[in-house]
Parts: structure tokens; C-alpha cells; sequence
């Protein structure tokens, strides 16, 4: 029996939208992660509730990569893909990688089964399968056996069969099985019969991995040598709660949510409302426009005022956004892209409403922009975010995208004494106070906490006059008053870091991202550069305003290409500010992210094409 | 937080010196001016200090009305004043906050925040200018407009029943609802200082006159010779009696409302209906919201006003409890609960 | 336009005629499936054709029924389905119009353009699918869940009154509701049947089940030992009763309802309401939206239904009177009116 | 007597807001326009009802520019000035011609009123009106006078003085009273007695103007060489308003309006309402939602449906556009600019919604933009709006500004059958009908109009499956419908007309503007080409998608400028564009319109600067 090591690898469970493929996916993810592996994970089931039984359409899988190292994203094709029924076999026979072992549970492979999820002919007989590793087993049936004294329901019985193959594949990869076994024990304090049931299927599956020696090979994947430290997973939303409830606390104010919900973005509420302990005020309002103002009436209140939404509710806030704008009041909006326009791709990703954060709002009217890279960074950019908003006085929207906001990664958990102060702008005296007299470094003007004497001031949507915040419509009041709101946004670049590059001495070809397609460009870029390419890599997460450094960057490479998930918005904005330079691009549009395997196609076109 | 009670004698305040330094800018005639001196009034009999009140308003011509008071103020967007509010009185429970609105604001673009506002209770005042017409965009119908008026984008008569403000909003589980005319300044102050004493939404329509897009509109009801036959003014445990000699009251014949005169047809006060605005049930209410002249008398003062817990305060009580309860004490507690694991 | 009567025989289709090609996606047991079919059957047994019924929904669960129909069908956006269907009704007064909206999406997002559909009694049945949550996004509270809910946005409970969907309509004027349950499929066709009879907007509440995130929520009123205690099922002109037997009754004590036995303390079934949805007095129809169970049967079937003039039909009438009436003819005729001159 | 024949005069009317000064503007206006003159209007008020009286806040003023020729826009400066109090003064002071004629009410200068004006002494005894020729007469004494037997109350009577100004005026210009006589008899034929007034008043001031000689000279100007036909004036709104109706006409569909008032966009509404007896139907809605969702209802149902406002109303439409956008149906919004952001100046003119309205969606939802050049052309943008709309189904944006929305300007009328029909892309033939069939030269897909039998479909906001029309949710898809989305309204191109150039053999500076500041820049540039300078001026009308030639128009000029009142919106989306080329900006931001001498100060420095 060999068992080879592996640096990395990928691994899909497919199943049913009722078969618990998510479950499998997740107690994989934390028993790999907990031993010390990278990790990133990609869950992706229908939009549909309950999508139709054994079809392609139903079919929820959840793909994770782990690895010592080099795992940039949750991988482009599985090396052991599960497939619990002949759909999710179906949904992902175009995407496997050659050679690679797929586990089947033969029980489901009825002809009824075989025909509804689109096949003319048994796969597993009329050999389409032969390139691969295929595993049958009777995965429904033992299932059922070893567990027939319990006394359960056969709806509960049937449920255990995702711990079936979750046994072989720990099997496969000589992971522990103590994990698992603890989070059963945990869950199911009060249900005795159900961590008996879990735990005793999911040991049959890895002893009959072990027994059957269907498999010629197991697998061994060395922990990842990460920085030293104490970690746990998050997805990209729970970070994204989480890096606001210690923005909050790290600015001294209440946090205050005002949202509505809406796909993929209400994770967020979800996980900030459970932590009403730490002081949040959740507004769960009667629809977006309601929770943009009730933000923006917390944050004029003195409250650190955020709202979260995805792309359509966006869209009915752009209206109040102008609104702080104008008043220059503090205020984070975070928008969870999914696929668009309209009401679009609901659970799948998308980069395409950048163009909306940048301009998507009447009359001159200047946001600063920021988006987030990788699951775990949420927590710093929703941070930074938070930070910019009360320090420069100025409305932040941060972008983060689907793919990151469900995605799960590692995070080096930050306490609180690891993260910065933040400074809120706030008035402290009277002396020479005005509504809008600004501070001269960030052209910021103070915070009020209305209640306190000597502050009592009235701000609104109308033109203010600069100095005391009065309603003027004097002409050369209102061009100053453009002209102030761009700086003020504009001299936020005083207060971001550099812009970095990865490949310096490279000067043939300089590839851009932005936003959560960080792992995977990456992770192609860096491939490139070991087989010897002259290819460098920058990633932005500030948009606007754009780190000083950035035109610098752009000097000396023969080619730019900007690489992102819509019709090239990212580039269109570099373009407009940049016309020195060409920016070609690279878009996505297909409610997915990239794969490592297509941009190395594309960068070496890009390379070769000369 | 500063105390009240501590701070309220030394900053008792004139109604003037409610007032901003602004120069108030409705038309001369205008029935906001009439509001804008009660509320000062109100406050200052209630001696609350100037910087413990936030005024929120929609737009509209009512909706300057922030700019006129040296309190905090914020003139927001078209419609979304409830909204701003809600976040001001979760974010600063301490504050008296005011929502300052027009038929239009409130009841046509807002019309969504104002049933949700109610519903929910948020410990708040809202003032509805309710003129029946947009003012600030001079002179269409608004959904308080009366079928058939003729306004600038109805030159042919509206073809649309109009909102009744007060149905509305028992419709939506009002729990403080009252009406007043702009001619009355007494009853104003009373209604006013009863709305910011009651825990909860209060909503208070006050038929507003626009000397400019719809004058008169109310003139029934608020003119000299018509008022007494016109107004039934409300008061909590009295008896429904109106007219210049109030010998007039409303009687309750099974599921109608009848007006009787005392002392005719062997009717005595005891047949006279005695308001009770602390009722839980809405019903009565319901009815008196809708009295219209010229057959009944128009329903003034605090129509309903009944006690129930506000969600502001609900919000704060369950933060606290959760507070008491939590396993967490601190976000560092949080960061390092569940599953963690460390890399050396 | 096609004359409805002359096809109606020729296009006569059984209920399943009027399905779509695409699967119905919605969890085994939802709720849903009962309107699906009760819809159908009402269509056909009115032998409506099916392309003269246009289906308009908002996003949730409930809103992708118009895919399931046969018909013209719009899946529009969140909360703006009675938005859109106002803008087909007139443009288009021969469709049958259908708006399809849950509990978020009417009374959440959609709002506002609830009560102003109501209000201005647009010709359309508006089917309110209630299951008290948000299914589609996967269990949030919704305007109409029960206070203290606990879901996925309360773990700690809901701390908000919710509103009452029948008493919000009738506050916004509403001239036609009616409240079903999705277990009683023939009452469902009996009310659907007299909606789209009724010339007006005719709002129906139906108190749907949602398996995955909101199960049994209706089960006090829907369950098989429950029902006949805690359904009042009211038909126009027949007395309220209700219970296994048919014995008990609702009674009027001056402002409150009551349950009375038949046959116990006197009580003859001369004591009990008898049922009039087309008394123009909105009281007692507003009364009975109101009963919850346990202490009340739940009122079901046709609440009130009253003639009114609809908006689209007072539309198209002013159209045609200022068409007769018009001194133009053309638009030629305009653009040469009033003040022209000539440049030679 | 000297008698100055001049080509063209600008005239002032100024005011507090109660003084009738549009009135007597607009009466001016309607003579002089009939006489044959090109004229240019701009009228300029508070945004309160009733502003405070005596202030400069309260000041309304009405400018007019007419002539024989070279009246592109309302004018710069007056050459004379009606002022009726001192405030109208002080409010017009720093905006002089040197040398020009100032009528005042001499009646109204008390020392109360002048030190509510903010004068600290008599502006017409310290001096400094030295510089112009000031006529003061007692007008509201000689109204009062002229008409005391006419047994009027007192407030009628102050109201007339109006007239007497005018009469001032027609003298001082030789134009005749006739039309404004008449004018009066057919206002109030129920009223004589304010016929008489009026009349009198009118008549008064004329003879006045001729027997006390106040006036050194007066002017002629003779009337413009135009195109030979009957005109009307229009101001934009109405034009606006009228090309709707024309076009629906046309297209033999009823005209659907779903519309909320607001500033400066509601006179449309107004307009259209009057004529109910066109078959216009109108719906009020409760919000902008609601309006452009009504809209969108009728656009399904067969209307040609149209929704109208601004800046803050269009923020609230951005999702429902969306939904218009993907479910591929046509839809025309009218935004009538403001100046924002926010609430910003209602009542005050700018161009800054055009990212918006290229950008203003969420996913990549792009959409035709076509803007309006003045106000009697609103018209025909109107109409083609329409046009493009229903024949490439589509939503169209038609952006106008409240400068052209309020002017007013001669239009010839257009009989209907001057007019071209229009096609809507209607689908009529069963055979091959798909719901997302796409007619090859266009790619529209075909308009139904529910309840005709066979056409039965359904559509929504999810994405779609391309011919099919069905819900897809797959990833290539996905791609191909974003593409078809945007080469759809790229290939409108293809039915728009080449784009224009004045000045084609010149090859220093290309002037670049677009909307409704045609008139002003066409009239600097114009004056420029006549000095001999070396400058050319393009004003595009279609934004998105631009003409087929625009690459070709900015080849071979050393320098171009866009000049756009707002930050530089069109100057980005050009340069995104047109890297190959330098887009410099001259921008203004003052809720005012350019002016000649501004622009030709600029040109000139942009000249001489290389
Ligand atoms: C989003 C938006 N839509 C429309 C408007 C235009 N608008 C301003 S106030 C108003 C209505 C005013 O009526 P009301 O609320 O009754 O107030 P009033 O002026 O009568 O006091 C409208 C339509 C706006 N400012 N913003
Ligand atoms: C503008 C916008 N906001 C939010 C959403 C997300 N969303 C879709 S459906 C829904 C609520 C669904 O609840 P309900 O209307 O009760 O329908 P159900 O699914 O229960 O039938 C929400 C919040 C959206 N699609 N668009
Ligand atoms: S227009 Fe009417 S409501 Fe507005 S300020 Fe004038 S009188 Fe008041
Ligand atoms: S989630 Fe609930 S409402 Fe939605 S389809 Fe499933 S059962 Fe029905
Ligand atoms: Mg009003
Ligand atoms: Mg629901």
C-alpha cells in the first residue's frame, strides 16, 4: 500500500442539496485546518431552497483545498471528487483532473437515478469513467446496516450517510477521525442517539476504506508552515462581522447595523446579531433604504454606523449614500457581490458592481472605495474601512465578493491589544468649533455626538456653506464645496500604505486584480514566476483613492493586463486616470471565480504574443 | 449620560430660545409657523434642554422646519425622515427626537417607513404637516389630496380615495395617535406635551394650511363662524360633547356613530360616548378617526394613546440581558471560543 | 381587443392546461403548491384563456409562481410587484392581473406600494403568501412573524409587534379582503373565484406553510384536531358559526366580540353576527381581521367586499371624456394652438 | 433721438419673488419671439415658495437674449437691467456690462429696503453706479396712480408694476404692445377690470419711457434670418413633453407616464397631463419606485412607456432599471440634471448624473445615454429616445439639464408627417418566435403584447437563458448574455448619424461638449472662428453608445477639451476610451450655465499655451 505524499490537494464532496455534502465539507475543513494546513474552501449550492431531487440543477458540492503550501484558492479541479448520485457526478465531469480517484456511492445509481440527472447510459458501465480512480461502494445501504440497532428514524439513518464518506476520504488522506468525533459529541449534547449514530457511520466509512483496498494508494499531506500563532476558520462574512465589532471597539463606539437581508450578504447580520453581548445595535429594517438611513441617523447620533447588502439593495441606497456625502458623516456600506445586473446570479460571484461603488450616485459625489481579498482578510479590511470612515469623516463602501464572503480560510486570530487605535474625528472643544470646519490634514470636519451643550448644529442634503454648514446656494460656495468633498476623499491616500508588486525586476507583463480574486492570481502569477516567466503582480484593495505610488508601478512593462470577474470596470477606471498606459483585460463573467489553469493560459499568450 | 433632572433647571429656556439664528422662510401665512411656536412652547414648558432634542425631517417646505430650532437637527432625504429617526433614537436613547414630515414625505414616498415606524414603536414624536397638496414642489396631489381636486398634475380632478392618516395608522398598530388644527395653539401645546410624554411613536396630524397651493383646505373645519359645530376636541375622560353651546355629543348606535344633542329627544349626557384614548381596543378609535364633516364633527386632541413596550427600548433591554448571560466578556473571548488551533 | 366571451368556448382548458413547461422548484410540502392548484382550477373554471391573465410577483419563494403558469408572467424585482402590475393594468385593462408577493415582499420592501395599490383600488388580486418568514433567503423574521420569533436574524427573539396584514389593508381603504389557509383548497377556489369577480384590488391573505424554516406556524389554526375550534369560515349572508359542531357563534357586546354556544345560556343562533362583506362600514370587518386564536376562531374566507370605482377604469374614463371634450383632434392641432408665427 | 440698431440685446427682469418679474420676462419673450427674433431664455428663482422679501435670497430674475443672429444662449451679461428694489441690484451688481442701462423703481429705494438689500449706503447716491446709465422712475407710485379709478384693492393694483416696467422696456426696444394687450384680454376675459389695469399699467410705462427723455437713445433689433416656417416658443420640459406624444404617434402605441414630481423635471408631468385627450395615460406614482416600475409594467403590456425626473429620483430607479435592462424591454427616462450631490440645488442647473446614468447599476447593466442640446431640440431628443427604444429594445436614459428644461426657444413647428415613423421591433409572426430571439442586425429581441394568443412567456430579473428566455444559472451563459447585453447597445451606432465637427480644417484645439450647453459653447467657439482663431467645437447628443466616427474627430488636434458643467464626468469616459488622446477639462460647478466670456477666456489661454 503506497502512501504518497502530496504539497496539496483538492478534494470535492457532491452530493444532493439534502445529502450534507456543506457538513462533510466543513468537519473536513476544520480537522485539516486544525492540524496546521492551508486551506481554502469553495461551497456552492443552488439558489433554489430545495432545488428538484437528482438533478444537475440540485446538486450542492463544496470543493476544499489544503496543503502545506501554495494554496492560493480553493484549487481548479478536484483530485478525489465524492459523488453521492449520478447528478452530482454528472454536474462535474467536465471539470476533473486526469487520472483522479472518484467515490461513488453505487446504491444511488439506479436507472430512474441515472436517467434524471441526464445520462443515456450507465456511467459507471459504458466507459466514460475509464481515465479515472473510480471507488464504488454501497454507501446508502452500509450506511443503513451499521446503524440498524439504534432505533432511528430512517430519515435520520439516511442523513448519516455524508459521515459515511467523509470516513473513507479521512481514510484517504490518513487524517484523524478525533475532530469530527468531538463536534458530534458537542452538537448533539441532548441527542445521545444521533453522535452515536454519526460517529459509528463515520468509522465504518473509514474502516471500510481501510478493509475493502479499493483504493491502490492513501494520501499524506504535511502541515503548512505558517506563521506561528493561534488560528481558527472563518468565512469571509463571519470575519467581516467580526473586524466590525473590533473596529468598534478599538474606536470606542457602539457599533450600530442597519440592514435588510439579502443573499450572499446576510451572513453578516447573522453572525453580528448573536453578539449582542458585546453591544451591537442591530436594525433589521423594513428594506434597504431603511437600513442605509437608519445608519445614517446612528452614525449622526455618534454610533460607528454600518449597513451590509449585495448588489440590487446597493442600488436603493445610492440615494442616502449621496445624502452622507453631503453631510460628511461616517458610515460603511458593505456590498457582498454576487453575479448581476438585476437580480442576476444570486449565490454566485461576480466583481461587477465596482462601477456602481465608484459612481453609482447623483451629482459629483465622492466615496472612498476599498475591497477585501481572501476569506480571513475580511477582518482587516472591514477594520480599515471602519477606521477610514470615522477618521476622515466620509461614507466607505467595501467591496467583498460571494466567493470570499463564503469561503473559509485560516485566521491568525488578532486580540485585541494587536490592533491598532483608531482616532474618531470628534469635536472636543468649543473653541473656533463649526459644523464644518475641517481639520487641515484630512480636510475631515468633527464628529458631534448631538446631547452634548454647545454643539447644537442642523445638517442636511442641501448645498452647506463651507466653514458653518448653513444651506447656501451661492455658485462659487458650490464649486468649492465639489472641489472639498474630491480632496477630502482624495487625501485618504495619505493615510493607506504603498502599493506593492510582487516580481520587481519582471518588465514584460504586469497583471492587476482586485478584490477577492487575490488567491488565485496570485497563486498563477507565482507558478509563472518558478518556471522562470517575466511576469510581476499587483493586487489592489484600495480603488478609491488609489495608493501614491500606483502610476510608478505601472512604468517600464511592456504589457498591463487588469484581470476581473465583469466586463472590465477595474480597467476602464485605470484607463481613465492612467491614458500613459494600456490596460488590457482579462474578464470572467461567468458567476465563478478564476482557475489557476485558464490565467496561466491567458499570461502566456500574453507573454508569447509579442 | 447627563442627567435631566439635574441639568433642567439650569438651562430652563424661553420658547424663543428654542430658535436658531436661521431666518424662517415659509411663506407669510404659511401654517408651519404655527407648529414651529408650539413646539418651542412644548419644550420649554416640558424644560427640556434644547441640546437633548433632534429634530429629523423628510423634505418638503414642513420638512425645514430642523433649521429653525437651535436644537440638533438633520434635514434628510424625501420620505426617509422615519428611518434617519429610528437609527438617531437606537444610537442616542437619551435624546427626544422629533420626526418632522409631510403628507408627501410621510404618506407618498415615506408611506413605508411611517407603517414600519409605527409598528414598530420607536420612542419618537411624529409630526405629520399634513397640508393635502406638495408645497415644496408647488402644488400636486398628494395621497391626503380629496378625490377629484384639482391640482397642477391633476387638472382634470384626482381619480384616487385619499389616505385618512389616523385609519392608516391604527391600521398599523398605532399605539399614540392625535390630531390638531394649526388655528389652535393651546390645544396644539397640550397634545404636543402629551406626545413626548408617551413612550412610543406618537403621531400627531395637524391640518396644515398653504396659503399658496391648497388655501382653505381646512377652512371648514378651522374657519370662525364653523369651527364649534366642526371640532370635536378630545379629552381623555370626558365626555364627546361639542358646538358653540356644547350641547352636542356622539352617541354609539350598535356599530355607528351617531351625533345626538343633549337635552333634545330626551338625550342626556350619560348617552354621550365618554373618550376614553387608553383603550387597548383600537376599535372606537378606529371610528373617530374617521368622523368627516359635514355630517360629524372632525376629531381633534389625543385620539389614542395606550402603553406598550417601545423597541428602542426592547433592543437596549435584550443587549443588557445578552450582556448579563454572555459566556463572552470581551472580543478576545470571542476571537479564541470554538475551534482554534495553534501553529508553533 | 379579443372579445373575451367569444373565445372563452373555444379556449376552455382543464386545470393542469394551464401549467408552464418548467418544473416546479419549490420543497416537498411548501405551501405554495395549494395556490398553485387552487389558481389553475379557479382560471379554468371561470374559463379565463390563459393568455389574457398576466402573473406579477416580487422575488421570495412565493414569487416564482408566474414561472408555473401558462400565462404571461413577470418575475419582477423585491418588493415591486403591485408597482409593476399597476403600470400593466392600465397599460393593458382586458388582462386578467394576478400580483404575487410574500409576507417580505409585500409588507417589508413592498410596502408602501401595498397600501397605495390598495388605496387607490387598482383592478388586480393580490396574493399575499404568509408564512411569516423570509424563505427565500433562508429565515429571517418578516413583518408578520409573532413577537419574541426566534430565526435566523433573532436568535434572541423578535422584539417587534408584527402587523396584521388584514388590518393594514383595511386602514389603507381596502374594499376587498379575504383570508384562506393553504389546507383548504375548495375555500380557496370559492374566494379566488369571487377576487377576480370583484372590480377593485382584491388583497388575499393566505396563510401559508413554510416546512424548512417556519413549519406548523399555521398548525393551531390548519391542524386536523384544531381546525373546526379555531377556523370561522364567513360567507356572505350566512351566521358565524364555527366548531365541530356548527354550534358556536360570534357575538357583538357593545365594541367587543364574543363566542357564544348555540344552544347554552339562552344563546339562539338569533344572538350570532350574520356576515355582510358588502356593508360599507369598514367597523366590523376591521373587528373580525382581528380575532386570534386561541380566545377567537381565526376569520377566513370573503371579510369585506364592497363596490367602488377602480383606478384604472376612472383612468381610462377621463381619458375618453377629455378625448370627446378636447378642442384638439391631432397633435397638429396642439402644436399650431396659442401663440405660433411665421417666418417666411 | 438716436435710434442704435444692434444684432442682439440681453435684458434683465429683476425682482422680489412676488414682483411678477417672470411674468413680464415671459411676455417680453413672446413678442419678441413672433417678431422673428432667435431668442434664449433663462429664468432664475429661489427654491422657496416665497423667499423672504427685500433679500437677495428672495430675488427672481428672468434673462432674455434676442436677435438677429448669434443668440446661442441666454447671454452673460445684460445690457440692460430692470431692477425693482434694491436687492434685485445688489444681487445683478458683479454682473454688469460696462456702460449698461439700469431701470429702477426709485419708489422702492427706502432706507429700510436698501440696508435689507445689504448696502451699507444708497447705492444710487455713493457712486457707484457711476458707471451705467440709470433711469429711475417712481413705478410703484405712477402704477398706483395710473389706475387708482379703477377701483381695484390694493394688492391687485401693486401687482401691475409689473407692466409698467415692460412698457419701459417695449419703448426702449421700439417693439410694439399688441401681443401683450391681447395677452391680457384672453387671461382674464372674466375679469375686465384687471384687463384694463393691466393694459393701462402697460401703456403708462411705455409712455412714460417716451415723454421724460430719461433715455439718451433706443434700440432696434432686427429680426433673425430663420428658416422659413411657423415657430412657436417651447421651453424644454414642454418640448420634452411633446416629443413623447409625437413619437408615441408614431410608433402607434399609447404613451404610458409613471412619475413622482420633483424639481426642475415636474413640468413634463404638467404637460403631459393636459392631454389626456391624446390618449396619454398618466400615473402619479406614490415614489420614483414605483414611477419607473409602473413604467416598466406598461413596457411589458405594449405601452411606450416613459418615467421622468432627476438626480435623486434617478438614484431611487437604478434597480428597477436593472430589471428593464436584463428583461431586454423598452423604457425611456428622462432626467432633468440638478445640482447635487444629494438634495443639493434643486433649482439650480448642472450636468453631473451622467456617470450615473452610465453607471449607476448594479452588475454590468449597460443602457443607451442620449442627452439634449437645447429647448426647443428637446423635442426631437425626446422622440428619438422613443425611437431607439422600441426599436432596439432597450431602456434609454435621456439626460437634460434645468438650464434647457426652464429656456425657452422658437421652435418650427413639426406637422406629424414631417415626422419619421417609427418601428417598434414587434413580434408578429408565431413561426420561430422565442422569447430571447434576437433580430440579427440589431440583436432586440421581440416586443409581445400580452394577451394575444401563442406569445404566452415569462420574464424576470434572473439571468436568462439566451433565445429561450428561461431562468439559467449556467456559467457560459452567463457570459454570452453580458456580452449580448452590451453589443446590443453598442450596435445602436450603427442607426445613429455621424458625428459632427465645426471647424474641420482646424487643428489646434478641439472644444468638446455635450447637452444642454450646446448653445454657449457653439457661440465662443463661433466667435473664436471669426477672430481667426484655430479651434473646432463637436457636441455630442449620443453619449452611449457615441458615433461610429468619434476616434476619427480627435485625430490630428494638438490640444482638446471637454467642457462640462461638473467634475469632469464626460472627459473620464472619454478618456477610458481614447487613451491615444489627451482629454483636458474645463468644468464649472457653480449650479450656473458656462458663459461666452469664460469659455472664450479658456480657448484663449488653451491657445496660446503651447
Ligand atoms: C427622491 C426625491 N423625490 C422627489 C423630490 C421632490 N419633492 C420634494 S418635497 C416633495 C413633496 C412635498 O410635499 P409634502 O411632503 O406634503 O410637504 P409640504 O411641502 O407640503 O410641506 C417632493 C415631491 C425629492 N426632493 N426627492
Ligand atoms: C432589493 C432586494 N433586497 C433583498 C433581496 C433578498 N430577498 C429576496 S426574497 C426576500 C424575502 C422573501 O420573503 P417573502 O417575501 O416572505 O417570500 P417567501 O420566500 O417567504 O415566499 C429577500 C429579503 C432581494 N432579492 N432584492
Ligand atoms: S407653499 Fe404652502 S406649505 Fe409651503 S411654505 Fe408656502 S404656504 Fe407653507
Ligand atoms: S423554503 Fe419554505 S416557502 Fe420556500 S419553497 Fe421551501 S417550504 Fe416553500
Ligand atoms: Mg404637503
Ligand atoms: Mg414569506
Amino acid at each position: 500500500m503506497i502512501k504518497t505524499e502530496l504539497k496539496s490537494a483538492v478534494i470535492k464532496f457532491a452530493g444532493d442539496s439534502g445529502d450534507g455534502m456543506q457538513l462533510a465539507g466543513m468537519l473536513f475543513t476544520d480537522t485539516t485546518a486544525n492540524k496546521g494546513n492551508e486551506i481554502a474552501t469553495f461551497p456552492d449550492f443552488p439558489s433554489e431552497i430545495r432545488a428538484p431531487q437528482g438533478t444537475v440543477a440540485g446538486v450542492s458540492g463544496f470543493q476544499i483545498h489544503f496543503g502545506e503550501s501554495g494554496v492560493y484558492s480553493p484549487g481548479d479541479a478536484p483530485d478525489v471528487l465524492i459523488a453521492m448520485n449520478p447528478a452530482a457526478l454528472k454536474a462535474n465531469l467536465s471539470n476533473l483532473k486526469p487520472a483522479c480517484t472518484i467515490i461513488i456511492d453505487s446504491d444511488n445509481f439506479t436507472e430512474r437515478a441515472i436517467g434524471k440527472a441526464g445520462f443515456s447510459r450507465n456511467p459507471l458501465e459504458n466507459g466514460i469513467l475509464s481515465d479515472y480512480q473510480i471507488i464504488e461502494a454501497p454507501i446508502t445501504s452500509l450506511t443503513k446496516s451499521s446503524i440498524a440497532d439504534l432505533g432511528l428514524d430512517n430519515k435520520s439513518v439516511v442523513r448519516c450517510k455524508n459521515m459515511f464518506a467523509l470516513g473513507m476520504v479521512f481514510w484517504l488522506f490518513n487524517e484523524s477521525l478525533d475532530q469530527t468525533i468531538n463536534f458530534f459529541k458537542q452538537k448533539f449534547a441532548k441527542k445521545p442517539a444521533l453522535v452515536k449514530a454519526n460517529i459509528k457511520v463515520l468509522q465504518t466509512g473509514f474502516h471500510f476504506a481501510e478493509t475493502v483496498e479499493a483504493f491502490t494508494s492513501s494520501f499524506f499531506v504535511p502541515s503548512a508552515k505558517k506563521v506561528a500563532g493561534i488560528y481558527r476558520n472563518l468565512t469571509g462574512n463571519q470575519a467581516t462581522a467580526w473586524g466590525l465589532l473590533a473596529a468598534a471597539k478599538k474606536a470606542n463606539r457602539d457599533l450600530f447595523l442597519g440592514t435588510y437581508p439579502i443573499t450572499p450578504a446576510t451572513d453578516i447580520l447573522h453572525e453580528l446579531t448573536k453578539h449582542k453581548w458585546a453591544g451591537v445595535k442591530i436594525f433589521q429594517a423594513e428594506d434597504e433604504i431603511a437600513g442605509v438611513c437608519s445608519a445614517i441617523g446612528a452614525s449622526f447620533a455618534g454610533d460607528l454606523a454600518v449597513t451590509t447588502t449585495s448588489g440590487p439593495g446597493m442600488a436603493l441606497k445610492t440615494e442616502a449614500i449621496g445624502l452622507a456625502i453631503m453631510t460628511e458623516l461616517p458610515l460603511v456600506i458593505v456590498n457582498v457581490q454576487r453575479g448581476g445586473p438585476s437580480t442576476g446570479l444570486p449565490t454566485k460571484t461576480e466583481q461587477s458592481d465596482l462601477s456602481q461603488a465608484l459612481y453609482g450616485r447623483n451629482g459629483d459625489s465622492p466615496a472612498v472605495v476599498i475591497s477585501a481579498s481572501t476569506p480571513a482578510t475580511c477582518f482587516d479590511w472591514a477594520f480599515e474601512a471602519c477606521r477610514i470612515a470615522v477618521e476622515h469623516m466620509t461614507p466607505v463602501i467595501l467591496l467583498t465578493e460571494s466567493y470570499i464572503a463564503n469561503g473559509t480560510e485560516p485566521w491568525k486570530i488578532k486580540l485585541l491589544d494587536e490592533l491598532a487605535e483608531i482616532h474618531p474625528n470628534t469635536a472636543e472643544s468649543h473653541e473656533d468649533w463649526q459644523p464644518y470646519k475641517r481639520d487641515k490634514k484630512t480636510l475631515a470636519r468633527k464628529w458631534v455626538v448631538p446631547g452634548t451643550t454647545g454643539f447644537e448644529h442642523r445638517i442636511g442634503g442641501l448645498e452647506k456653506e463651507d466653514i458653518t454648514g448653513n444651506v447656501s446656494y451661492m455658485p462659487l460656495n458650490h464649486e468649492k464645496m465639489v472641489h472639498l468633498r474630491a480632496e477630502k476623499v482624495a487625501m485618504v491616500t495619505n493615510d493607506i500604505p504603498l502599493q506593492k508588486v510582487k516580481g520587481r525586476n519582471a518588465n514584460q507583463l504586469l497583471v492587476i486584480g482586485w478584490g477577492g480574486q487575490f488567491g488565485i492570481l496570485f497563486g498563477a502569477v507565482s507558478k509563472l514566476q518558478i518556471e522562470g516567466k517575466n511576469i510581476a503582480f499587483t493586487h489592489f484593495n484600495y480603488i478609491h483613492p488609489l495608493p501614491r505610488n500606483t502610476k510608478k508601478i505601472f512604468e517600464g512593462f511592456e504589457r498591463i493586463v487588469v484581470c476581473e470577474l465583469n466586463n472590465g470596470q477595474f480597467a476602464n477606471y485605470l484607463q481613465a486616470q492612467f491614458p500613459e498606459y494600456r490596460f488590457e483585460r482579462f474578464n470572467k463573467m461567468q458567476g465563478l471565480p478564476f482557475t489557476v489553469k485558464e490565467l496561466k493560459g491567458k499570461f502566456n499568450e500574453l507573454l508569447n504574443d509579442d | 449620560m447627563i442627567n435631566m433632572e439635574t441639568t433642567a433647571v439650569q438651562c430652563a429656556l424661553k420658547p424663543k430660545e428654542y430658535a436658531s439664528d436661521q431666518e424662517v422662510k415659509w411663506c407669510p401665512g404659511c401654517g408651519d409657523y404655527a407648529v414651529l411656536s408650539a413646539v418651542r412652547k412644548t419644550l420649554s414648558e416640558l424644560n427640556i434642554p434644547k441640546e437633548k432634542v433632534a429634530f429629523i425631517s423628510g423634505i418638503g417646505c414642513s420638512s425645514r422646519f430642523p433649521y429653525y430650532m437651535g436644537s440638533y437637527g438633520f434635514h434628510t432625504i424625501h420620505g426617509r425622515a422615519a428611518g434617519v429617526a429610528t437609527g438617531v433614537k437606537i444610537a442616542n436613547p437619551d435624546l427626544s427626537v422629533w420626526i418632522i414630515s409631510g403628507d408627501g414625505d410621510a404618506l407618498a414616498i415615506g408611506g413605508n417607513h411611517f407603517i414600519h415606524a409605527i409598528r414598530r414603536n420607536i420612542n419618537a414624536n411624529l409630526l405629520l404637516f399634513n397640508n393635502q397638496i406638495y408645497g415644496l414642489t408647488k402644488g400636486q396631489y398628494s395621497p391626503t389630496s380629496e378625490l377629484g381636486m384639482i391640482t397642477k398634475s391633476s387638472p382634470h380632478g384626482t381619480i384616487e380615495e385619499p389616505f385618512s392618516p389616523g385609519e392608516l395608522a391604527i391600521g398599523s398598530q398605532s399605539k399614540f395617535f392625535a390630531r390638531v388644527v394649526d388655528t389652535d395653539l393651546k390645544t396644539m401645546v397640550a397634545v404636543l406635551k402629551q406626545a413626548e410624554q408617551h413612550n412610543g411613536l406618537s403621531v400627531i396630524e395637524i391640518l396644515q394650511n398653504c396659503v399658496i397651493f391648497n388655501d382653505k383646505i381646512h377652512s371648514a373645519i378651522t374657519g370662525k363662524e364653523t369651527k364649534a359645530e366642526n371640532q370635536l376636541i378630545l379629552e381623555h375622560g370626558k365626555p364627546m360633547l361639542f358646538g358653540a353651546e356644547k350641547n352636542k355629543g356622539l352617541r354609539l348606535m350598535g356599530l355607528e356613530l351617531e351625533v345626538v344633542t343633549v337635552g333634545e329627544n330626551g338625550i342626556t349626557e350619560a348617552d354621550v360616548l365618554v373618550h376614553d384614548a387608553g383603550n387597548p381596543n383600537p376599535t372606537l378609535h378606529y371610528m373617530l378617526t374617521q368622523l368627516k364633516s359635514p355630517e360629524f364633527p372632525v376629531a381633534l386632541g389625543v385620539i389614542r394613546n395606550i402603553k406598550a413596550p417601545t423597541y428602542d427600548q426592547a433592543l437596549h433591554n435584550q443587549r443588557a440581558e445578552e450582556k448579563a448571560n454572555s459566556k463572552f466578556h470581551s472580543l478576545n473571548d470571542l476571537f479564541l471560543s470554538g475551534n482554534t488551533f495553534r501553529v508553533n
